[in-house]
């Protein structure tokens, strides 16, 4: 009982992911300036952020529901620490296993994006509802490509358990090499999920304001942002053991460092991506997402089926 | 044009990748001091001994900020608000002889209004209170 | 002959009573004043005839018994300032949105600040006083004391 | 449509007074049909200052100065109309080396707001990176600027009858240096809005105004230019050194964002060859002659064209020391009409790009209430203010619910 508590809220739960998640954040701050040849922030900046976010005071708009108002946010942050405890981070094996954990782990990661629906929707403000609505038609744009590039190293190890993909993938140590088309496809859906630039119109501050955060403000909003830094991490975890699962078997601390660096890469990678590019519209994403992200995640699939019967 | 162009996204990486080693644009004003200009259009000044009190400044300034006052036979006295004053310089155009100059100095904010009037008074001194900035 | 010396003999032509009333200046600037009966038919010349196909803007003045109004309608680089005058409070404009529907917006502005009335001219918002701006109250007359603001019940 | 007609399945929306996309207070009420644009209603005005009115009660010097600070950025624009008008009115002949001079802010302005421009528009479609490196860039053109005219906005170069400041050669010099290196870099933005797919994706087919339209709403500038229309004040109506000068006036066929952007990336080109050109050819002689201060009786109309289109102003004299009666007329004013136009059946995401593709600069358009006699106030007193202000237009915030 202790052990699991310690495991939920220290390591590797909460105190430790929301450490992941501010150092993610400040990676990405930081290396977002350097690019446009600024200086960026110092490195305690994205903690300072919340601690101001929670030292103030909240306004909760009178229209508003106010049990949702206030649910959402910490809803979102449960969910994105409870899929963590289901991806291996210092082995093959997850804290927590079972068969079919990997289609938990992605249910967990659509549950963020469902409370900013929520929250945006019953925070009653229009810029709020639009933001809400575009938040939804986003996820469905981004989560079949997801789906279907994440199913694909699955399919190959014939089985629905990240624990035991991860040691498939240490049994036959090159074969993720085949799944890297579906890497970069979820890469992308990855940038959908954390709503980043171009991917990032829910969230667009020249037309929406803050879409469905504009209402929130002081705690509420410290749990959302901290929701998201978690997020960001979680999700870059997730792709670090379906897609990079290589030198799992070394030594458990060497790999935990392998694991860091991994996240750091596709940080990094995410980085790149919101510094290089404009935003879409959310015609435009949808666009993009159905015609052509979704066919080479199919393409992926295609490929590994016929990998697994004519070759392996 | 000679130069072959293709459409893609992301064209700006090489670019980005190259900043990244490059020293940052910006300043870290105020830890480091931004010098301006030579002839910048700061804070006024004045010699009073120049001064014959003809009060053009006074004519042509367009925010009435100058005010000259005269202390006695030959001795004025400026004073000069500088929340009022535009830093446009017009009076040291007009002026005849010279006695009014720009200097480059632009850090004058102050917390309290009262602070930012000015006296530059006979003695050549003007013992206004933002000599710190 | 200059193309402007052309455009003012077209002009003198045409209308009669403009006969030595239109007056060069520079290369291309021609000044003129006609009355407000006569205005709209010199109007229709310039743009239909002339080709004086924008108009910069309407410049309101205050001349005392008479509000002043002055077309600036330009063609390229030459400008046909034409000026016409309508008694204060009591006679109106007509709109000139049928030939510049952009000149809506500079109607509203003399409307606002010189309280010409503007007849023809679509609905729309005010511009440029706030919404919430005393009546009667019309800040580019000569006689109008901008103190009126600082009393009571006015923004 | 009309935004009155509206029914209830659309969404009104107001972007603006306050709305993170616009860098100065307007106010656009939209009706949403799903993302889409059913109804647009632009209301101005909000910065109206009372500037017309306040000239008439200053000096022909004041009043310099004080149109000069109707925009910060076409602040030259303003000055330079403005006293061309008034050098009309009084037959000054201005000497040629002033006239270059003249010139060489005017683009060195114009390349700042181009520069400025490419920034924003970069911001409103989410391309924060593009905002960074040019305002980096127009850094360089401050710099000169301050150095040259002793501020970096609100330069104060001219003066009835001339400019203020000379220019030495060392000064000329160092102008070609910068100006060689913002040339590369203009040369990669180029390069960039034809490779970018992002970029092409968001401006293109935006924000359309065809040709007509944009003759019948009487856009000018940029605006206009990129509408295939050929219009500029410095080619047709030539003031200061212009007429001297080699130069072409950029246009596009695209009549949309996308060629706006292209005119502008053009017109930043064409600056920096001018620029060249002055330094160059510029003549000896003096920088300014005496002006009268009393104007004789007369009026006229001065052009410029301004980085956001064609400025007018208009002076009328009545042989004193103050005008008679001074009319301003920004480009932006012209170009709000071609808005309602430019969103037709667009979405709500395009409506920052299209508003900032003319370019806006509503503290132009408006001008004109001089807040007179009420002196400083206290923050608390500030605040007492705004609270009883609020109160009378129905708003208490008194009721505001505070949770904790």
């Amino acid at each position: 009982m202790l052990s699991a508590l310690f495991n939920i809220l220290i390591f590797p739960g909460l105190f430790f992911l929301s450490f992941l998640g501010t150092t993610a954040e400040y990676i990405d701050r930081k290396l977002y300036a350097r690019f446009q040849n600024r200086v960026g922030p110092p490195w305690f900046q994205p903690v300072a952020d919340l601690i101001k976010l929670f030292a103030k005071s909240e306004v909760i708009p009178e229209e508003a529901d106010p049990v949702m108002f206030r649910v959402v946010p910490l809803v979102a942050l449960a969910a994105t620490v409870t899929a963590f405890l289901y991806i291996p981070i210092w082995g093959t094996e997850a804290l927590y296993y079972f068969k079919g954990d990997l289609i938990v782990i992605i249910y967990l990661l659509t549950l963020p994006t469902f409370t900013f629906f929520l929250g945006g929707w019953y925070s009653r403000s229009l810029y709020a509802t639009i933001g809400a609505i575009r938040s939804v038609t986003q996820l469905f744009a981004y989560e079949i490509p997801l789906l279907l590039a994440v199913l694909a190293p699955a399919l190959l190890a014939n089985t629905w358990s990240l624990s035991e993909m991860t040691e498939y993938y240490t049994v036959h140590p090159w074969y993720w090499l085949f799944n890297l088309v579906g890497f970069g496809v979820a890469l992308i859906a990855l940038l959908g999920k954390l709503e980043r630039v171009p991917f990032d119109s829910p969230e667009a501050e020249t037309e929406i304001v803050a879409g469905s955060f504009t209402e929130y403000s002081g705690r509420f909003l410290g749990w959302f942002r901290w929701a998201i830094d978690v997020e960001a991490v979680v999700g870059a975890s997730l792709l670090a053991a379906v897609f990079l699962p290589f030198g799992l078997s070394l030594w458990p601390p060497l790999v935990f460092g392998l694991y860091l660096l991994k996240i750091l890469f596709i940080l990094c990678l995410l980085t790149l991506a919101r510094t290089v590019m404009a935003r879409l519209r959310i015609d435009q994403m949808i666009d993009f997402c159905w015609r052509i992200l979704a066919p080479v995640a199919f393409f992926q699939l295609i490929f590994d089926l016929i990998i697994k019967e004519l070759i392996l | 044009m000679a130069k072959k162009f293709f459409i893609r996204p992301g064209a700006m990486i090489a670019l980005v990748l190259k900043t990244l080693f490059q020293k940052p644009a910006t300043v870290d004003y105020p830890n480091k001091p931004l010098p301006m200009p030579e002839h910048f259009r700061g804070k006024l000044d004045f010699m009073p001994e120049k001064c014959i009190g003809c009060l053009l400044c006074m004519k042509d300034c367009p925010t009435d900020a100058i005010e000259i006052k005269k202390l006695g036979d030959k001795k004025f006295e400026m004073d000069i608000d500088l929340g009022k004053c535009i830093y446009c310089g017009q009076c040291v155009d007009s002026c005849l002889k010279k006695a009014l100059a720009i200097t480059p100095n632009f850090e004058l904010a102050q917390f309290s209004h009262d602070k930012l009037r000015v006296v530059f008074n006979a003695a050549g001194s003007p013992d206004g209170t933002d000599q710190k900035a | 002959m200059s193309e402007l010396a052309a455009l003012k003999q077209k002009l003198e032509e045409r209308f009669v009573y403009l006969n030595g009333g239109i007056r060069e200046q520079g290369e291309r600037r021609l000044w003129t004043e006609v009355s407000y009966d006569l205005f709209f038919e010199v109007l229709d010349f310039a743009v239909r005839e002339l080709g004086f196909n924008a108009l910069c803007t309407i410049t309101g003045l205050d001349e005392g018994e008479y509000l002043a109004f002055i077309y600036h309608l330009s063609q390229g680089g030459i400008v046909l300032n034409l000026k016409t005058r309508v008694v204060k409070d009591k006679e109106n404009l007509r709109t000139v949105t049928g030939y510049f529907p952009g000149a809506a917006i500079y109607e509203r502005e003399v409307t606002d600040l010189l309280g010409v009335k503007v007849e023809g001219l679509p609905s729309g918002v005010r511009y440029p006083l706030p919404d919430d701006w005393p009546t009667g109250q019309y800040p580019l007359r000569k006689d109008w004391d901008p103190k009126v603001l600082d009393q009571k019940g006015s923004a | 449509m009309d935004f009155d007609k509206t029914n209830d399945k659309d969404m009104q929306i107001s972007i603006g007074p306050q709305h993170p996309a616009l860098k100065e207070p307007t106010s656009f009420s939209l009706a949403l049909r799903g993302e889409k644009i059913e109804a647009i209603q632009v209301k101005i005005g909000y910065n109206h200052r009372g500037i017309e009115k306040g000239c008439e009660s200053r000096t022909y010097i004041q009043d310099m100065y004080l149109l000069e600070r109707i925009c910060g950025i076409c602040s030259h624009a303003h000055s330079t109309a403005y006293v061309q008008a008034v050098e009309t009115i009084a037959g000054l002949q201005v000497p040629r080396r002033a006239l270059y001079l003249r010139v060489l802010i005017g683009e060195l302005e114009r390349i700042h707001s181009h520069l400025l421009w490419l920034g924003v528009a970069g911001h409103e479609i989410g391309f924060d990176t593009l905002l960074m490196y040019t305002w980096r860039d127009r850094e360089a053109i401050m710099d000169l600027l301050a150095e040259l005219t002793g501020n970096r906005v609100n330069y104060g170069i001219n003066t009835i009858g001339g400019v203020r400041r000379d220019l030495t050669k060392e000064e000329g010099e160092r102008i070609v240096k910068i100006i060689d290196h913002l040339a590369e870099q203009t040369k990669y933005y180029i390069q960039l809005a034809q490779e970018e797919v992002t970029l092409i994706q968001r401006l293109s087919g935006v924000g359309k105004l065809p040709r007509e339209d944009a003759l019948r709403l009487g856009a000018v500038g940029p605006t206009a230019r990129a509408s295939s229309i050929t219009f500029d004040v410095r080619k047709d109506d030539p003031y200061a050194a212009y007429g001297e000068l080699d130069f072409k006036a950029v246009s596009a066929d695209q009549a949309d964002v996308y060629g706006r952007t292209i005119v502008r990336l053009g017109e930043l080109m064409e600056a920096y060859s001018l620029i060249k050109q002055v330094v160059k050819n510029l003549p000896d002689g003096p920088i300014a002659v005496r002006a009268p201060r009393k104007i004789p009786a007369g009026e006229a109309l001065s052009r410029y064209e301004a980085p956001r289109g064609e400025d007018v102003h208009y002076v009328k004299s009545n042989g004193t020391e103050n005008p008679e009666r001074v009319k301003v007329r920004a480009p932006t004013l012209a170009n709000t009409q071609a808005i309602a136009k430019m969103l037709e059946d667009r979405y709500l995401a395009d409506l920052p790009i299209v508003v900032a593709a003319i370019d806006p600069c509503f503290s132009c358009t408006d001008r004109a209430i001089e807040v007179e006699g009420r002196g400083l106030m206290s923050w608390e007193k500030l605040r007492r203010y705004s609270i009883d202000w609020y109160r009378a237009q129905g708003v208490d915030f008194r009721n505001v619910k505070r949770v904790i």
